[in-house]
């Protein structure tokens, strides 16, 4: 059995092992390269802080532990950017495994990550709350435009909205600065902007996979998003941005190892291929 | 019957959901929030029709001790113990502390993740094993992902740097792919999509797709 | 206590799913339905606590025996009952009402979010200018050009009601080529997707590593022992499961 | 050799992309980053100069969906030299924006701005200004004057009643206060940020949400905090109010005007109560005249084409080349004596994808049974499993086999998504099909699939609209239908007149997507924005 032989048959566990190695050995000795952030994301931070302090700004977190890895240090850096320009949130899911997230999210930032300050005096249901889930993707997008009281009759801790100051005149997306929206999927961004952004013009942001992000490109150049992240390299860029130390940063130097990993499988399996082609 | 009347509901619930975008008028406005509303709650009931149907399927083949009656027993366990905690904590999955929290972070969050974290391995393998430069096409799809692979990286932004003497700057040249082809080819996309739901639309509503009625 | 407790568990679930790489076995399966039934289980109180007990039974409590309101919290109800009809073969075909109801809802609500935001929005944002002029730059006007022919041609890729010859057989090739770059830019983000899942795995199996390596040396000697380590065949046959 | 010259052109292409991409300068799509085109840039221009200004009034009719209103605006005292100001909400409350796009003004040459209504909306403001005070200040208090002008109400899009007030602030050290009543007697409410129902004297039995505008409101924010009002002078403040619209009394408003600082605001100026204005539905919203217009023109050509095909079924569609690579892998797999392998995504019924797919689902089994081959078509939700499965029995009986049909060729596998993968893939390993069909809504696990199959040197076609998948089916698949190509294949198979008919109107629809992208874009190049400004969505003027 000559090596491309080989190579034709190589059991694709060696691959699974290769890309294991990939991923551990950043860990133990990170690169720390630097990078240039993205435009679209730079977008997002200066959109956010065109926002006067005291508005307040719904986010829609839709997104589950499957997509943590890209869109979790993005929630964090998002709650340390509000919270730093005295924005208060308003937020609430569209995925069910989510509200766990934003609440583990939010009590990060209080206590202080990646090397900001917390912000230990914001007070929940003053500064902040968190809704939480409810089932009807779009209809609830659509009720919560209109009357967020008609489907959040209460919040994650069971209490009226109506006792809560930070619900205080805020009844609809008209009361909404913003809304950005953290998205790993259905229901998600696509949904958001043909039910709320179109009719309402909201200022509204996205955060998504990277898998899909490049689909919203025709959101963001028609003006619909004022910015857009891509997956862990957006959050990376957005940590950066905001001078935070966080978990997207290190991720994409793990990134770096594995891309050149995918490169050369691709280059090599076409090589291999080729050359069997020719010698039928 | 059995046809027609879901028939006419899918016909006056899609009805005033389009209408309801032109006219502000209260007589349009509150059917469409009462329809919003009531749509939620059917599809909450779905998701415990979703759940019940997990036991309905499994309690059987367990009492019958088919194959795999194990794992599926165990399953079954695990529903049963996250459902009963779960009501018994009252839903608070976001108390640190509580039993439903812990289930959530160390058990779900885990489990979940890693469920996908598999796709970066399969990756892997199907770059190597199955992207192939067969056709024009698929040869143009894989040197433009190479390129935006090594432009989104901060290996890629320096060797191009490196390489090239600073003429090249790979993210920049990502940047131009994703706003300029990239924004045609899914601006179309787009366009066709929306077209192929509006028409699917107006023949749900119209009563001529009826097809979620079979079965 | 719980928190190492939980560190473990997590590490210990992580290991045995990924031991699905090497090949399909008894402690893949066992986490595959420890996580299908949590996630069922999860499902089920978070939908009863965010929506049946706030929005479908307090309402009913608060109607007071006003019987408008009763009415208004009734239907919903009734609405979603009829759902279960599907569980009784007679009656199952009344759950095509709710079904329907919803159906119509959708259609209705995306027919809107379709025509307003991905047909009339791009469209009117697929206008530019052609040629520099004030604003724009000769660079813009060039990227431009690229962008307004790109759209065409792709749009012309889709045209079903002509054969696809001469100038339009042409226009659909180049807009297939169009489509080839933006899905090769996709897949390129995909790739990054994929990784970025599998990062904070790592992380996690990295920060508690005794945990990884006593549950890999389990995972291992289970596989040994439950003696179905025989050489695979020359097919990965890892992923048989019936 | 055409092939590679094919090649080397779009590669040369990507390298011009390297040109077109690279610094110096800014980079490519303008320093304003989203930026694109000059309706954004209108929406950021400054607004023009109103100072010293009266507010003429603010038409009516425009706002009743509450998403949009227009002010008048001229220079006080030279009723000759007019400018027009114009303010757009998004939404009828907040971020009410200037623009400026829809001013026309002039300038002298001494720099006094003048200008003139535009002819039809001059006529327009005559007629609709339905609601005009004007109040004095009395001379004690500081020899200010205060006018509250004009008060609108309207319709908002959620049937919610705006009430729009404006007043003025013509020496700038003041701030708006407002007062709304029913019956000319509750006080004001002294706040200038928020105003709020709960906050007035007693309780107000309406749902009350107030904004309170400045044409910079940033800067008017800014001011209040470092307390420094004077540098508003002249600004256009307005007010705006949601109440529920029914058979209730008229409301009432007042406005008043109240000193600056932020620990005493002294009440400087208070104007007398307006009209009443009682709310009133409107049955339908002007600004969406456009997506009016489009939706009807999409939804007449399908039914055009739709009376089109009842007359005569004669309706060309092309042929798809995926249909003569499902033809030939389903062939092949007779040939071999091996099933055929049929996915129809792993979404629900209420998908586009899955019910094109169901349609050829029949068609694909109908082969089959033809053949006398087998069909697997293992599903992930339980629903579709029914519908495909009375899918895949009507189309044996359609075959003349209906005794051929076997339940157990239409599995159920499992609701989660990766157990269904590995499901899949077992069929592929155990059963070995010589054609792998993917048709229909895909996500993650497209790439594990196709690759099975490419390892398992089956003939694959796929086809999904899910974008995101594309790439990895075009990658692996031997032939993949890409977004509206499946759905113009079920349209072609199901040879149903009435799908066909659909086909032609999409047709016909991007058409004349196409006329007016080229008409707007070469127009715009002209300097003639109004063609593509006809498109602006209300809310995003």
């Amino acid at each position: 059995m000559n090596l491309r032989e080989r190579l034709t048959h190589l059991d694709r566990r060696w691959l699974f092992l290769l890309m294991g190695l990939a991923l551990l050995a950043p860990l133990l000795m990170p690169l720390k390269l630097p990078f240039a952030q993205d435009r679209m994301v730079q977008d997002i931070y200066d959109g956010i802080e065109k926002i006067p302090p005291g508005s307040t700004v719904l986010v829609s977190s839709d997104f589950d532990p499957a997509s943590a890895p890209e869109l979790y240090p993005f929630s964090v850096a998002l709650y340390q950017h509000l919270f730093q320009r005295d924005i208060k949130v308003v937020v609430m899911s569209l995925w069910p495994a989510a509200p766990p997230l934003v609440t583990k999210a939010i009590d990060e930032v209080k206590k202080g990550v990646g090397g900001k300050p917390g912000f230990a005096n914001k007070q929940y249901g003053t500064d902040y709350i968190n809704l939480g889930f409810r089932p009807g993707e779009i209809l609830v997008i659509k009720s919560v435009s209109d009357d967020i009281r008609s489907v959040y009759s209460a919040d994650t801790q069971g209490g009226r909205l109506d006792s809560y100051p930070i619900m205080n005149g805020v009844n609809g997306m008209k009361d909404f600065a913003a809304m950005i929206n953290v998205s790993a999927g259905y229901p998600g961004i696509k949904e958001w902007v043909q039910q709320v952004q179109s009719r309402y013009g909201v200022r509204m942001a996205c955060a998504t996979t990277a898998v899909a992000a490049l689909d919203y490109i025709p959101y963001y150049k028609s003006g619909q998003l004022f910015g857009l992240s891509a997956g862990m390299k957006g959050s990376a860029d957005y940590e950066k941005i905001l001078g935070v130390d966080g978990k997207a940063i290190s991720g994409l130097d793990t990134q770096n190892i594995g891309h050149l990993l995918i490169i050369f499988a691709i280059v090599l399996g076409n090589a291999v291929y080729f050359l069997g082609r020719r010698k039928p | 019957m059995k046809k027609t009347i879901p028939l006419i509901v899918t016909f006056i619930t899609g009805v005033i959901m389009t209408v309801e975008y032109f006219s502000p008028h209260p007589l349009v406005q509150h059917p469409k929030a009462a329809i919003e509303k009531w749509g939620i709650s059917v599809m909450s009931a779905m998701i415990v029709l979703g759940t019940l149907n997990i036991l309905i399927v499994n309690l059987p083949r367990i009492v019958r001790k088919e194959r795999d009656w194990m794992y599926k027993a165990i399953m079954v366990a695990a529903m049963i113990a996250t459902a009963g905690l779960g009501f018994y904590e009252q839903g608070k999955f976001d108390d640190k502390g509580s039993f439903s929290n812990w289930m959530f972070t160390h058990l779900l969050v885990p489990l979940q993740s890693t469920m996908f974290a598999l796709l970066a391995f399969y990756i892997t393998s199907a770059a190597f094993r199955a992207f192939r430069a067969r056709s024009v096409e698929a040869t143009l799809l894989l040197a433009a992902a190479i390129i935006v692979m090594l432009g989104r990286v901060p290996i890629g932004e320096l060797l191009s740097a490196k390489l090239t003497g600073g003429a090249l700057n790979l993210p920049d040249l990502v940047s131009w792919i994703n706003d300029v082809p990239n924004l045609a080819g899914k601006r179309a996309i787009m366009v066709g999509a929306a077209l192929g739901a509006i028409s699917t639309g107006i023949r749900v509503i119209l009563g001529m797709e009826r097809s979620y009625l079979a079965g | 206590m719980m928190e190492t407790m939980g560190a473990w568990v997590g590490v210990g679930l992580t290991v045995f799913i990924l031991s699905f790489l090497y090949k399909d076995n008894p402690f893949y399966k066992l986490a595959e339905h420890i996580y299908l039934g949590v996630s069922a289980g999860y499902w089920l109180v978070v939908v009863f606590h965010t929506n049946i007990l706030p929005e479908l039974i307090m309402p009913l409590r608060e109607s007071g025996g006003d019987p408008g309101k009763l009415a208004m919290a009734l239907t919903p109800i009734a609405l979603s009952l009829l759902m279960f009809a599907t569980l009784f073969k007679k009656i199952a075909w009344l759950a095509t009402i709710p079904i329907a109801f919803v159906i119509g809802a959708f259609a209705g609500a995306q027919i809107i979010g379709f025509a307003s935001s991905d047909l009339i929005i791009q469209i009117q944002s697929s206008m530019q200018p052609l040629w520099a002029s004030g604003q724009t730059t000769w660079r813009e006007a060039i990227n431009n050009w690229i962008g307004f022919a790109g759209l065409i041609c792709c749009l012309l890729f889709f045209f079903f009601s002509r054969e696809h010859k001469g100038a339009l057989g042409a226009a659909s090739r180049v807009g297939m080529y169009f489509l080839m770059i933006s899905f090769g830019a996709s897949f390129g983000y995909t790739v990054m997707g994929r990784i970025s899942l599998a990062i904070g795995r790592a992380q996690e199996l990295y920060d508690y590593h005794y945990a990884t390596l006593v549950f890999t040396v389990l995972v291992v000697a289970g596989v040994f022992l439950t003696g179905r380590l025989r050489k695979p065949p020359a097919e990965s046959a890892e992923m048989k499961q019936p | 050799m055409k092939k590679q010259l094919e090649t080397a052109g779009v590669l040369l292409f990507l390298a011009a992309g390297v040109i077109l991409s690279a610094k110096p300068g800014k980079p490519v799509g303008g320093e304003t980053g989203q930026a694109e085109g000059p309706a954004r840039a209108a929406a950021e221009a400054r607004p023009v100069s109103m100072r010293p200004a009266e507010v003429l009034g603010a038409a009516d009719r425009w706002n009743d969906s509450g998403d949009a209103l227009r002010l008048f605006v001229r220079q006080s005292g030279d009723p000759e030299k007019q400018a027009l100001g114009v303010l757009v909400s998004e939404g009828g409350g907040s971020g009410w924006k200037p623009a400026a796009a829809q001013v026309v003004v002039h300038r002298d040459p001494s720099g006094k701005s003048t200008g003139s209504l535009l002819p039809e909306t001059a006529g327009e403001i005559k007629d609709q200004i339905t609601h005009t005070l004007t109040a004095q200040i009395p001379p004690d208090k500081r020899g200010v004057s205060m006018r509250l002008r004009a008060v609108t109400r309207n319709i908002a899009s959620n049937g919610l009643m705006n009430i729009a007030a404006l007043a003025l602030t013509p020496d700038g050290r003041v701030a708006v206060g407002i007062e709304l009543s029913r019956d000319g007697k509750a006080g004001l409410i002294p706040d200038a940020f928020r105003l709020d129902a709960s906050t007035a004297d007693g309780p107000t039995p309406l749902p009350i949400a107030a904004h309170l505008v400045f044409q910079d409101k940033d800067k008017a924010v800014k001011a209040l905090e470092e307390e420094k009002i004077s540098g508003l002078a002249g600004d256009v403040v307005l007010v705006s109010l949601q109440a529920v619209p029914g058979g209730d009394k008229p409301f009432m408003l007042r406005a008043g005007f109240l000193a600056a600082s932020a620990q005493a605001r002294d009440e400087i100026a208070v104007s007398g109560p307006s009209l009443p204005v009682a709310a009133e539905a409107a049955w339908f919203n002007g600004l969406r005249l456009n997506v009016a217009l489009l939706l009807a023109a999409v939804a007449g050509l399908i039914f055009w084409f739709m009376w089109q095909a009842k007359r005569s079924a004669n309706l060309y569609v092309r042929r798809i080349p995926g249909i003569d690579a499902i033809e030939e892998a389903i062939g092949r797999a007779t040939e071999m004596g091996r099933p055929v392998l049929y996915v129809p995504g792993i979404l629900d019924m209420t998908n586009i994808q899955t019910i094109s797919s169901m349609l050829i689902l029949g068609k694909v089994a109908e082969m089959v049974a033809e053949y006398d081959s087998d069909i697997v078509a293992p599903n992930m939700i339980p629903f579709v499993r029914e519908v495909a499965a009375d899918v895949v029995k009507q189309a044996y009986y359609n075959a003349g086999r209906p005794d051929a049909f076997k339940p157990e060729s239409v599995p159920y596998l499992s609701q989660e998504q990766f157990a269904f993968t590995a499901g899949v893939n077992g069929i592929m390993l155990r059963d070995k099909p010589a054609a792998n069909i993917y048709l229909g809504g895909f996500y993650a696990e497209s790439l594990i699939l196709s690759e099975t199959g490419f390892q398992a040197k089956a003939i694959q076609v796929a086809g999904t609209a899910e974008v995101t998948q594309l790439p990895f089916f075009i990658a692996a698949c031997d032939y993949t239908l890409i977004g509206e190509e499946l759905f113009a294949a079920s349209a072609y198979m199901s040879k149903d007149p009435r799908m066909l008919s659909t086909l032609k109107a999409a047709d016909w629809a991007k058409m004349l997507f196409i006329g007016l992208i080229v008409i707007g874009s070469v127009s715009l190049s002209l300097g003639m924005p109004q063609f593509s400004q006809f498109f602006e969505i209300a809310a995003m003027k």
